[in-house]
């Protein structure tokens, strides 16, 4: 067992147990590690050098599927409405990929942008049907077929939501020591080869989106049986940059990556909103600044650091990538 | 709809791609020549507001006239252009410009985090407002309906120079032509004498520059509030994708595009008016993956 | 003229100079030959200033390049053409050429006048000047590159791997126009690293071998 | 139809520059077939239309009986042509090895995507790979850290491994040392000899086109000027004055 | 029950977003009050401490924070909150938390009209009353009007606002036509198409719910726009945009003050209760207090008089959560202006106060003139109907009602 498994272990022990002590200390757990789920999904696709800032329309779209089917049939167990919101989460993701796996770096970022702006605006447009800005309540139903009260219901979440988040970490660490998987960290530094040994890069990146789609989905439903809450909000944009956050935060190199930078990303929030009131963006800000500057691996690459050094991306490579991805302002020229 | 209702849908939405043009190019020329893509865009454009009016409402406690409110408006985005531009530049981004890209996008990520607090400390969450040059220009009559000069002329007026000076600035000027070199690939241009560190400081403060000229010129028509900058960074995004990046031709028909189907939406279908801009975006980059205007790529094996 | 102390260079933490010591005179052509990865192109990387020095120290005329940053050293005079070409792919051939003169703010005529000398020195330049930067295969950017070097490589030409992947009329072709440039300017200095000796034939005044970042022992650090 | 490799008639040009100009080419089965040709004369780009990187404007490309004209490169890669490139093109965050294992990954299709990289290839195998290119001492090296030469051995590995029916290599040698160039395609050849792989090389240096070459074709503007054995080509007039030189 | 060493109450305001408009000043207000309440010894002896919680982080993490506070920080009384959206949120929760919640600026009915909560009260009124008073004013002060355009803002507020206003007015003037209805984005700071549609249509009166810097923006547009002189602008939330936008609103704007609270209020300006507050908040603030100041102030002063009721009934000891919350319910009280009561349902009746814009010597900005006072007994859906329903069965006798406050212009 490695530091890393060893770490993450440790992590879903104290998640089990704090709030034991600590009760308050259920929801930001549960958060966390909804949050971790998605950035865990976001995170395979950093590895293939993409950066989404739209994957919270997942979420998002998973839990108003969650909230419209548990309106529609409140008998519903909650157990199922989290696997429906991972189901809707793939499911978009198949679809969607179709679409986006043909960009690559901005235009990919960006085209998830837009369409998760679409979701976004749709969602807040039609107000009749998803109850505008102001997003539908979710009723608490059964657990696995048990009636609980509030207090029951949360830890009930919590022990399912710890749970997922051990067999996704596991199952994620498997899918990334996969062919498909080590072909989408091959997307990131060469598609042509990747197309010269008979690899689709597309496809490499669509099972990945697909993958990533589904975490974010399943994070989404969570979400929304634990707030008993959905607004348009989870999908706004600067909440995927939120989960993008995480991600580096955590570190893309290993799933526990995840759900250590969910962690600390919950509590710093939490805490710079309860002792900054009005300025805990700006803290989340220089965090994220000094993170780039100091630690760029992440805490999971500080933490469980490689003996390898990691070369730098030589000027001239950095000067190809950028030529692959804009041709820079020469239009003026012709 | 009637020819009065089309001719001034086209007004709308010429007025409304007039300050979407000149943000979503600070947006292009900064991705253009560094490769950074910078999501703290719209806050430069926010800032640039926010400065213009709080100029504008010092100079109307002095009594000065409407008439110089003109030159506040541009005085305060070179002033915030200059300044945040040059902050941003010396003190982030010129230490990440060697590291991934994904990390850049983040360092301008935090930065806009940064600046929507800024923002809020300094200028509180009251709306501003400072309209005294709308007001000093008056009104022009078109076909019966009464529209502002400053929407009907300065604001496309101000667009066109700026599309025309940057064209030509660009294509002719000794520092346009190392602009464009050193977008292209900064080793080289450096061997050729060129000083890429300034270059990259010019253009990141040009661009943040037209950012906040966009500010400043929409703050005369608009009340400004807390979380204005957020909203204008997705839209300047979806401009400049859909133009191509780096594209300034593209940027123009591009946000023409997308002002005048906002405008019509308006008035054809009001429900689909916040959509539109990315069901352009997206119907574009279908047909054509690289944006509307785009260079052939360099082949490289 | 230019003048190597001791220099070290490392990338990624691995040293690939390690204390070269020699001396670039007037008037010569010097080749710096070694297998791949040797270190040539660091080492040409390295006078250009592209490349931070671990220890040691470049001169020029006798005047420490610490001082002088990156882009200033085409204003003394040295023309660098590097070993993946790069051509301004929206600029045509002749504002390529004219760019580094045109940066240094040099007068029009004079400008003109060093278009004509380059396109003396290399005549395929002629036809070329009016195509587009991005429209050259390999070899013509190797001889367009060659010719951008001339224009602000007045006294110090810097050329890497200028026979790489050139078919062997044009390498012939190239060396003509090495040759004719000192007949028309002895006192430049031209320095030519290649990794395939053979290419160079008799060339060169004197060659220097590189091998894992070191100067080969034995070699003469230059010579006339 | 009865050569491996077959064009017909195809036709490129660049903004004006013809860079193939009706090419009419076959290969038989067995051949070795050396490229020379100008600068520009459309060597890379004969060998990205035949392996699908580029399309051509007219014209089509046959490969093993089927048309190949429009696949994309993996479908042509899956039937049997590898390639190697100008430019080295590998994952340069992966190691030496899990370059190797990915392209042999390439080898199994799609239906395996879910097995786990370490188990494509055995380490016997993989071994013997690299000693062959003498790589072996950097198996557990990021690519990234391989100078230019060694970085042409590991991309023209990558090829081998998919053991390809044609294998199409863009300048092996260029940027390859003196020292090292003759070794290297010794090596290659042998390779080549014992799984019976055909292979076109693009090669720029004559004495390596007259030890190791079967068949040479001569590029000149976008046509073949000549093509044939390799003692007639090198000696027709027309290539030794235009692509050789005196 | 033993009493604590103080009290913790959660108190959830914008302190960021557009609405930070209201959030602030109430927040400044709360300040204000609790200072002055503890220095006279706080409730019953016990100090109140407040722990602000920014709504203006949007629906989740409000929950979360919410949640927080009263779970980590064991606070059993919570002030929540400004947008209608976090009350429709807030309200299960609380009652789920067994935390008595004050709904204390949020103008939905639909929250405490689809269920019946023991745990949260509103110290205010709600949309209908507001809508209605609106409608009133409006037919009575300028009856002859054959079309109607709605500008509102696209969420929760524009559009059930809007619903309640056009079946209130389709009942009382059945020939309106509604010639266009607008809903911009929430935020949206540029209205110049909007603008230029209705100067096509030229609307006889154009009705906007908005607030904040949504009103300001279109109101200014307007006026640049000359569309403000040709249509008679009603605007029912325009009481707190007053004094920012200063003379930019012309005379002859309808303007709702969300409550029978204004600081000219016709009959209590010169209550010393009323003055002395307004003056207070003046100084500190530089401002005069808006709607959202006054609910503040109106929440504060019903949790004292609840409390005070409570531990009444508790034979002078410190009541449950229960005992507190179930003293709530049918408790009279008075705020900064008229007195205020709480239904059984948790709804609060308070007066509706409305007024015409016209520029005096004495001020900066338009005061109000013509102004009317609607009771709110007139204009609220009886205990256990729905607002909707009962809009529907408005008489058109209600526009004489006997009951409507009417004052003299301002001389
Ligand atoms: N970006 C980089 N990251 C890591 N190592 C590098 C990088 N660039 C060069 N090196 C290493 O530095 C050493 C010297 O490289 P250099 O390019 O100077 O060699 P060279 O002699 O020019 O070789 P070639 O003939 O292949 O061009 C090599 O070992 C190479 O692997
Ligand atoms: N993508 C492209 N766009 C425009 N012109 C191109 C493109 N690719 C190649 N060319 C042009 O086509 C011609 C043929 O190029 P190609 O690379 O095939 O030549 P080559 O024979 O391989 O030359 P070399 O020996 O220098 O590699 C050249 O003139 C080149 O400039
Ligand atoms: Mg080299
Ligand atoms: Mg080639």
């Amino acid at each position: 067992m490695t530091r890393a498994n060893l770490a993450g272990l440790a992590l879903a022990l104290i998640a089990l147990a704090a709030p034991l002590a600590w009760p308050w200390l259920k929801t930001p757990v549960v958060i966390a590690a909804s949050f971790g789920v998605a950035a865990l999904g976001v995170s395979i696709l950093i590895r293939a050098g993409q950066l989404s800032f739209g994957h919270a329309m997942f979420s998002c779209a998973a839990g108003y599927a969650a909230a419209f089917l548990a309106r529609a049939m409140p008998q519903l167990d909650s157990a199922l409405l989290l696997l429906v919101g991972m189901a809707c989460g793939a499911l978009m993701g198949m679809v969607i990929g179709l679409f986006v796996v043909r960009y690559r770096a901005i235009f990919f970022g960006m085209l998830n942008l837009a369409l998760s702006m679409v979701l976004f605006s749709i969602l807040g447009k039609f107000y009749s049907w998803t109850g505008g800005t102001d997003g539908i309540r979710l009723a608490r139903s059964t657990f696995f077929g048990m009636q609980l009260d509030r207090d029951g219901f949360e830890t009930a979440l919590l022990v399912v939501a710890v749970l997922c988040s051990i067999v996704l970490a596991l199952v994620v660490q498997r899918y990334q020591q996969s062919i498909a998987g080590q072909a989408l960290a091959a997307v990131k530094t060469n598609e042509t080869r990747l197309e010269y040994i008979g690899l689709s890069a597309n496809k490499a990146l669509w099972i990945g989106y697909v993958i990533s789609a589904s975490l974010c989905g399943l994070s989404g439903a969570m979400f929304a049986l634990m707030q008993g809450l959905v607004t348009p909000e989870m999908g706004y944009w600067v909440r995927s940059g939120e989960i993008v956050f995480i991600s580096i935060l955590g570190g893309v190199g290993h799933p526990v990556g995840a759900f250590l930078g969910a962690v600390v990303f919950e509590f710093v929030k939490l805490y710079s909103a309860a002792l900054f009131t009005g300025a805990w963006q700006m803290v989340l800000g220089f965090v994220l600044i000094g993170l780039v500057f100091f630690v760029p691996s992440g805490l999971s690459g500080l933490l469980f650091r490689k003996s390898k050094p990691v070369a730098e991306t030589p000027a001239a490579d950095k000067n190809d990538k950028g030529a692959a991805i804009a041709p820079a302002i020469e239009e003026v020229r012709s | 709809m009637n020819q009065e209702l089309f001719l001034l849908a086209v007004l709308d939405g010429i007025s409304y791609a007039a300050l979407l043009f000149l943000v979503a190019l600070g947006m292009t020329l900064v991705f253009g020549v560094m490769r950074i893509l910078n999501m703290a865009h719209g806050s430069l454009y926010a800032f640039g507001g926010y400065f213009a009016a709080t100029l504008g409402l010092w100079a109307v406690a002095k009594g000065l006239s409407p008439a110089w409110s003109f030159l506040w408006l541009v005085l305060a985005a070179l002033v915030i252009g200059a300044v945040l531009g040059t902050v941003m530049e010396v003190l982030l981004l010129r230490r990440i410009y060697h590291k991934e890209q994904i990390l850049q996008l983040l360092v301008t990520f935090a930065a806009f985090m940064i600046f929507e607090d800024l923002q809020r400390m300094i200028w509180g969450a009251q709306p501003y407002f400072v309209s005294d040059i709308v007001n000093y220009l008056g009104v022009a009559e078109v076909l019966g309906i009464t529209y502002t000069r400053y929407q009907l002329m300065v604001l496309p007026g101000v667009a066109l120079v700026v599309f025309f000076g940057l064209r030509w600035f660009l294509k002719s000027s000794r520092t346009g032509r190392q602009i464009v070199a050193v977008a292209h690939n900064r080793e080289v241009a450096t061997a050729m004498g060129i000083d890429a560190k300034r270059i990259c400081l010019l253009t990141f403060v040009a661009g943040s520059m037209l950012g906040a000229l966009g500010g400043a010129l929409a703050s005369p028509t608009t009340s400004l509030v807390p979380g204005i900058g957020a909203e204008m960074i997705v839209l300047s995004f979806a401009v400049v994708a859909t133009a191509g990046l780096g594209q300034i031709e593209g940027t123009l028909v591009t946000a023409l595009l997308i002002g005048l189907a906002r405008s019509f939406a308006v008035y054809l279908q009001p429900e689909m008016e916040v959509l539109v801009p990315y069901l352009i975006m997206v119907a574009v980059l279908l047909f054509r993956p690289q944006g509307l205007f785009s260079v052939a790529q360099a082949r490289r094996v | 003229m230019l003048k190597i102390n001791r220099i070290s260079a490392r990338i990624a933490g691995i040293t690939v100079l390690r204390k070269i010591d020699t001396e670039f005179p007037a008037g010569s052509l010097l080749a710096v030959v070694g297998r791949n990865g040797a270190g040539k192109t660091t080492l040409l990387r390295a006078v250009m200033g592209l490349m931070p020095l671990q220890e040691g120290s470049i001169s020029f005329d006798g005047r420490d390049l610490a001082s002088v940053p990156a882009h200033g050293r085409a204003a003394l005079g040295i023309g660098y053409a590097p070993e993946d070409r790069v051509m301004f792919p929206t600029f045509t051939v002749e504002e390529n050429l004219r760019l580094p003169c045109d940066v240094l703010k040099l007068p029009r005529a004079e400008i003109d006048r060093r278009l004509e000398k380059a396109v003396a020195v290399v005549p395929q330049l002629k036809d070329m000047l009016p195509r587009s930067g991005a429209a050259l295969s390999g070899g013509q950017g190797k001889i367009a590159a060659l010719g951008r070097a001339l224009m602000a490589g007045t006294r110090l030409v810097l050329l890497d791997e200028p026979f790489q992947g050139l078919a062997p009329v044009l390498a012939s072709q190239y060396g003509e126009s090495l040759r004719r440039l000192r007949e028309m300017d002895s006192e430049v200095c031209v320095v030519v690293t290649e990794s395939n000796r053979s290419l160079l034939r008799d060339l060169p005044d004197a060659t220097l071998t590189l091998e894992r970042g070191e100067l080969a022992v034995g070699e003469p650090a230059a010579a006339h | 139809m009865s050569a491996l490799l077959q064009t017909r008639g195809l036709q490129l040009a660049f903004g004006g520059v013809v860079v193939a100009d009706s090419i009419d080419f076959a290969l038989e089965q067995g051949e070795r077939l050396a490229v020379i040709g100008q600068n520009g004369a459309g060597k890379t780009t004969f060998i990205n239309i035949c392996t699908g990187f580029i399309r051509p404007t007219g014209g089509s490309v046959y490969f093993d009986g089927k048309e190949i004209t429009r696949m994309a490169p993996r479908a042509i890669v899956q039937r049997g042509i590898g390639r190697s490139f100008q430019l080295p093109q590998l994952f340069l965050e992966h190691t030496v090895r899990d370059c190797i294992r990915l392209a042999a990954a390439g080898r199994t299709g799609v239906l395996r995507m879910w097995t786990p990289l370490s188990r494509v290839l055995p380490e016997s195998e993989i071994e013997r790979i690299l000693e062959l290119v003498g790589l072996r001492q950097r198996a557990d090296d990021p690519c990234s850290l391989l100078p230019e030469g060694q970085r042409k051995l590991l991309d023209i590995a990558m090829a081998l491994v998919l053991q390809p029916k044609l294998l199409i290599m863009d300048e092996p040698t260029s940027g390859v040392s003196t020292e090292e160039k003759h070794g290297l395609m010794a090596i290659i050849m042998r390779v080549l000899d014992e799984q019976k792989i055909t292979s076109i090389f693009v090669e720029h240096d004559v004495d390596i086109v007259t030890r190791y070459a079967t068949r040479v074709a001569a590029w000149i503007s976008g046509r073949i000027a000549a093509d044939g054995k390799p003692q007639d080509v090198l000696g027709n007039p027309d290539i030794r004055r235009n692509v050789i030189g005196e | 029950q033993s009493k604590p060493a103080e009290l913790k109450i959660g108190i959830t305001t914008f302190t960021s977003g557009p609405a930070s408009v209201f959030g602030v000043p109430a927040k400044q207000a709360a300040e204000l009050y609790l200072e002055d309440l503890n220095a006279k010894g706080g409730i019953n002896g016990v100090k109140v401490v407040p722990t602000f919680i920014d709504e203006g982080v949007g629906g989740d993490k409000l929950l979360s924070e919410y949640r927080r506070v009263v779970q980590e920080q064991n606070v059993h009384v919570m002030l929540g909150s400004i947008s209608s959206g976090s009350c429709n949120t807030l309200a299960p929760v609380a009652e789920d938390l067994k935390v008595l919640n004050i709904l204390w600026d949020c103008g939905t009915e639909k929250v405490l009209e689809e269920r019946r909560y023991k745990y949260v009260v509103r110290t205010q009124a709600n949309a209908t009353t507001e809508m209605v008073a609106s409608v009133l004013y409006l037919l009575r002060q300028k009856p002859n009007f054959k079309t109607i355009a709605v500008v509102n803002q696209d969420y929760a507020w524009g559009r059930d606002s809007w619903e309640l206003f056009s079946q209130t007015l389709k009942i009382l003037k059945p020939d309106v036509k509604v010639v266009a209805e607008l809903f911009p984005k929430f935020g949206a700071s540029d209205f110049s198409t909007e603008i230029s549609r209705l100067q096509a249509l030229r609307p006889d009166v154009i009705l906007s719910t908005s607030w904040g810097g949504d009103l300001d923006t279109f109101v200014r547009q307007s006026a640049q726009r000359g569309l403000i002189k040709n249509s008679q602008f009603v605007l029912p939330l325009a009481e707190s945009s007053l004094e920012r936008l200063g003379t930019t609103l012309p005379d002859g704007v309808i303007i709702g003050a969300r409550g029978d609270h204004y600081f000219l209020h016709p009959v209590l300006k010169d209550d010393p209760k009323l003055k002395g507050f307004v003056d207070k908040f003046k100084a500190k603030t530089g401002a005069y207090p808006i709607y959202s100041v006054y609910h503040m102030i109106q929440a504060l002063d019903g949790l004292v008089a609840g409390y005070d009721k409570a531990i009444k009934a508790n034979k002078g000891q410190w009541p449950s959560t229960e005992q507190l919350a179930s003293a709530m319910h049918g408790l009279k009280f008075r705020g900064l202006t008229d007195e205020v009561t709480i239904r059984d349902d948790g709804q609060g009746l308070e007066d509706q106060l409305l007024g015409t814009t016209r520029k005096t010597a004495g001020y900066p900005f338009p005061i109000l003139d013509k102004i009317e006072i609607y009771p709110a007994e007139m204009a609220i859906a009886p205990v256990g109907q729905k607002s909707v329903d009962w809009v529907k069965t408005i008489k058109p006798e209600i526009l004489k009602d006997p009951r409507i406050k009417t004052f003299p212009p301002v001389k």
